[in-house]
């Protein structure tokens, strides 16, 4: 029903980079507190072009320019979330993190906490992360296991358009830190987006495809990839299930068990790399669920390389799944289980 | 400028707020090592001048950031004591309900955005408060205070630059105590007064004894009133000494004993009382220790009897609910 | 066999943390190009007394203070690395390891594979970690997970004396980045240590106990917990097998397969947050072997709540697993199943 | 200081250096807009006399640390342009086997630790390998190549901070080309010039224009001087101007055409030529940027005839082997 309801509205199409940028848009005009905080995210428009003309409408004091020093820049925007705003950090390359990691995760994350509740830290940190664009090791990297191994921090990875919107709100609602994780390969792809500022509730993975022969989980751009992947298999005569946890703390874990429990097979794929990546949670929450019991075949797992991003094309392929892997894991799985 | 020491309200505030640092602290010292108390516990014995000068020549609504060393701000900001103390003691009633101690300690409503057991954590969370104030169109200003040891930080470099490069409401208190745990200023930093590395950031840096509270305040207050003025962050070095160790695990190998007499000698309260004998009577500064040590007193009783925090809640504020 | 061996040589006791003393200035004296980098290491001793007097030894130009400035104390390590030294970095609590995170991730691991095999960071990483003392929550954390999802590094983590010395000089051997995770707790624990500077090898598995009931797998500090809670165990009739892996990455996983195809059950146990953490790869990674059609049990995980670390003593242990915590979800396995 | 107008063979190296760097640039664009690389290059078109004037200060055996924009750093050095552009177009034979790309460009032999993703990445790599050169006896120096823009991460501070204070064998050399992306440098710092942050490490800085082979010569050489010497380490600024985008991606909003223009009134290389003319005749001159094309060409030929980079030993290089 509710598919039905969005599906109707959403009738005009945009960009996963417009999706967020009308999402900032609304929220900036809609709450003056918030604002939004980055490299070159002014005049310049983003490094990937994602603020584009928001400091036209809002200006530099609200769509604010910084220096290159990602550490400060987060650090700031936690004081100000502490002092009233909720501000909306962009990292231009999600591995850039690395450098602010003490603000995100050992005061973001924990001010709530440490002070027993009395502060809030209302922040929302976007950054694209992923391969795909010949920008090698240090401009490539899939991170969110990281971020979703610190309690205190919510961790959202919106795989399209409509979702980079309505996510983005709700994350930008929310009263605590939250990583918005977009992905640099969507920036440019096209989907149904609701104009009105609709919100999705963090913690609540999509289904996007049903079938009984397995359960596919998917993240980020790994999604389309396992949707295509599922259509070539359905020619084979396979039936997959879909699945995007689009929030990956909090984890609606139930919805992925409740599938595998029908499909009694699952293929767990993302683009970081696989050792200690944040599929090896989900097979764990399966493998110690009820699903359990329903197991027909032992959880798959396909992932990165355990290998820093590459440059050459052909290697950086190589070092991430593929559709064409998609296919051929799951079928492996089905036929030999 | 006021001369407090001429004010006897002034005078009489300083005098109190140091007295129930140095109390406080010993109080902490002690109950520490009974085994009252758990962790480890930075102590800010003969820094007293720093938090009750600089304070002072804040308001309302003025925001603070703190250090691992942070009891003194936290009472200098006028936080309650028994919570303070409750916290310390693990208890429910604590400012942070047991869940952060010494080194998170915190009192919103005074304006302190917490302690922080990160050395220069504060310093760009100071740089944000202050662009809170900005954007909000507010008159206030954020204090950050940290020691010596945390200029070397990227985190401090990267908050003073924001605020400077955009003329935030900012207050940056050095409180050099000579030492970053054992590594003294000379040996971690290559200028004579770490103060010259306001030019670094085009704002202005200013060193004061950090023993004299009228020092502080007076420095302190001109870099809030240009705050206030929207002129932009500035720098306040103030030299001081902690009497005590770093902490417990201090075996004070790196300095010597006659170093810390020497310091002992200029203990900024007997001096601040020795300077304030023409306003305040002998019994009116007797006040103040005494008042201080019954607040101290009070405060330890009060936290004792209070609950201790509760582990069936424990997960409860990982989060915050919205609203 | 090599057990006798070991045992029969190694008399003497040392605590864990004169064992990382003993490993240092052994490589020290063995290698001029070993020298110590970190906050108040020299006439200090360390934070934890673990450095000890080796400046008395080994001079202040080899045993060097620094400031503290994590990133650039771990960027000099790699720099130095590449010039030709062997650096061993102390970083006072890993949870400063967020400020060098950009040197550690970005840089030390990556560089060998970025540079196509040109250059090697031959570093290593000491910090302690883990909760217990009362440090609270920027103090106490377990951030093993992190560094094994980095490829390029290595990570290691003693839980005994004898571990401490052998796995430490082994990483300070090895021509790549190690991160050696030492913990708190255990550095005034006592153990038998060899002399000699007998190397272990990195990524071998060690079986601490064995049992045919259920196999337990652990780290850190937690090891110990384990085999206490073995023992209460086998007061029950349970026998459990206690594994300990030392070495994250690369993980041996062949020997806790081994061990889970023979007990069909398998508890994992750590102190980080459970989400995202290590043993979520243990636990895909028996899920994904030949142990899956001998499992008689859902693979059992206990860990860490997904909180920070608190302050107040009662709660920091409600935090983590504790002996009883480990015989009772261990007990309930064996019963249930 | 040596004229380098007036000796015949620094005035050839440096112009073939000036020469061999914009060719190079040329031909990367140029295939990179016609879809032949992949990824994102950034150019050093019109900063060609930073790399010459610094690099032709170092002797065999000393380090530099490289940037994003690291190609002109890497010829200058003496790299071979074959495996240059080997690795841009994604070869076996690049210098990293086509794992790196350009953001990662290094030639081990000539000292050239690496062309860094990372902003400032290089600046504590480069203290670091100063370190080592202390510890070990050599008489090396490790120069840091770096942008306007890297001088407000926290890692450039804290660089600098442990090169300055251990007196380490390091010249920071500032490329600066007024943006840091879209950012000018007057509004990332308040300063008037970068080169007064030096102060706030108690070591030397000047500011000399980075258009001038000369003037980067003499400042980068006395700082050598001083670093062989013991002395510790100096910030030299170089003036200098990018005449491309940042990257692919720039849309050059953030600055005027005549200020484009303008600079590239100032091309270091036409500069240098017309300084030279009483030293290298016509045809030594036109020889210079012959050679630079022929080199360039050769480069590319040898390159695109190369075997492309192997998926199947992906996984090889991960770890380093033990010897
Ligand atoms: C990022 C970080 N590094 C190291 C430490 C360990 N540590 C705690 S306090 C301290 C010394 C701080 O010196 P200073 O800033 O001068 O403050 P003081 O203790 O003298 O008040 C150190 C090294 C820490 N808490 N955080
Ligand atoms: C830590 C980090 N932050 C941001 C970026 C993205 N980025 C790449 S180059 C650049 C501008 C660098 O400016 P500058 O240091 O002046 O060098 P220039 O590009 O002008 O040569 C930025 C922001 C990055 N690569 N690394
Ligand atoms: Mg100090
Ligand atoms: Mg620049």
């Amino acid at each position: 029903m509710t598919a039905v309801t969005e599906a109707a509205t959403a009738t005009r199409t945009l960009t996963y980079a417009e999706a967020v940028r009308e999402a900032l848009a609304q929220a900036m005009t809609a709450d003056e507190r918030v604002f939004l905080l980055g490299e070159d995210i002014g005049t310049y428009g983003g490094a990937f072009g994602v603020t584009g003309d928001l400091v036209h409408s809002f200006g530099a004091e609200r769509v604010r320019d910084t220096p290159i020093s990602e550490l400060g820049i987060v650090g700031a925007a936690v004081g100000a979330a502490l002092a009233g705003m909720r501000p909306v950090v962009e990292i231009q390359f999600s591995d850039f993190t690395a450098q602010a990691m003490d603000q995100i995760a050992n005061q973001a994350a924990k001010i709530h906490f440490m002070l027993g509740g009395a502060a809030n830290v209302p922040l929302v940190l976007r950054a694209p992360g992923g391969s795909g664009t010949g920008a090698a090791a240090q401009h490539s990297q899939s991170l969110e296991a990281w971020f979703a191994h610190v309690p205190g921090l919510k961790v959202v990875m919106p795989s399209t358009p409509a979702d980079a919107k309505a996510l983005l709100l709700a994350a930008i609602d929310d009263p605590n830190p939250v990583v918005v994780l977009e992905h640099k390969l969507l920036y440019k792809e096209r989907g149904p987006v609701p104009e009105a500022g609709t919100r999705a509730r963090l913690g609540e993975t999509a289904v996007r495809r049903t079938g009984e022969d397995l359960t596919i989980v998917a993240t980020g751009v790994m999604v389309s990839r396992a949707l295509e992947a599922a259509d070539q298999l359905a020619g084979q005569g396979i039936q997959a299930s879909v699945l995007d946890p689009r929030t990956l703390s909090p984890l609606d874990d139930g919805t992925i068990v409740n599938s595998v429990v029908t499909t009694g097979r699952a293929l767990l794929v993302q683009e970081a790399p696989k050792t200690a990546g944040f599929m090896a949670e989900v097979a764990a929450r399966i493998g110690e669920s009820r699903a359990f019991g329903h197991l027909r075949a032992p959880i798959g797992r396909l992932c990165g390389l355990d290998v820093p991003i590459p440059y050459a094309p052909q290697l950086e392929r190589a070092a991430v799944p593929q559709v064409a892997d998609i296919v051929r894991e799951a079928g492996e799985l089905v036929r030999r289980w | 400028m006021m001369d407090l020491h001429k004010d006897a309200g002034a005078a009489t505030e300083i005098l109190r707020t140091m007295w129930t640092i140095r109390r406080f602290e010993e109080a902490v010292d002690d109950m520490f090592a009974r085994g009252l108390m758990h962790g480890t516990m930075h102590l800010s014995i003969g820094q007293e001048a720093v938090p009750a000068g600089a304070c002072h020549a804040l308001a309302e609504g003025d925001y603070i950031t703190s250090t691992h060393r942070g009891h003194g701000h936290c009472i200098a900001r006028g936080a309650r004591l028994d919570a303070m103390m409750a916290e310390l003691l693990a208890k429910e009633t604590g400012y942070c309900r047991g869940r952060g101690g010494s080194m998170h300690i915190a009192d919103v409503a005074t304006g302190n955005l917490g302690a922080n057991g990160i050395v220069a954590g504060g310093v760009p969370i100071a740089a944000g408060a202050g662009l809170a104030i900005r954007l909000r169109g507010q008159d206030r200003v954020a204090v950050s205070f940290f020691g010596d040891g945390a200029v070397n930080e990227g985190a401090w470099h990267e908050g003073v630059n924001l605020a400077a490069i955009w003329d935030l409401p900012v207050v940056f208190v050095c409180e050099n105590n000579q030492y970053g745990m054992s590594m003294s200023v000379g040996k971690a930093a290559k200028v004579e007064r770490l103060a010259e590395r306001a030019a670094a950031y085009g704002i202005p840096g200013s060193t004061v004894d950090g023993n004299d509270p009228q020092a502080v305040y007076d420095a302190v207050a001109e870099a809030v009133h240009r705050a206030r003025a929207g002129l932009g962050p500035s720098l306040v070095e103030a030299l001081t000494y902690r009497w005590k160790g770093h902490s417990k695990s201090d075996k004070n190998l790196y300095r010597t004993r006659e170093e810390i007499e020497g310091w002992r000698e200029r203990d900024p309260i007997t001096r601040f009382e020795r300077a304030v004998a023409g306003t305040l009577t002998d019994s009116e500064i007797a006040g103040c220790r005494e008042q201080a040590r019954d607040r101290v007193r009070a405060a330890i009783r009060t936290a004792h009897a209070a609950p201790d925090a509760e582990a069936a809640t424990l997960t409860d504020a990982v989060y915050a609910r919205s609203e």
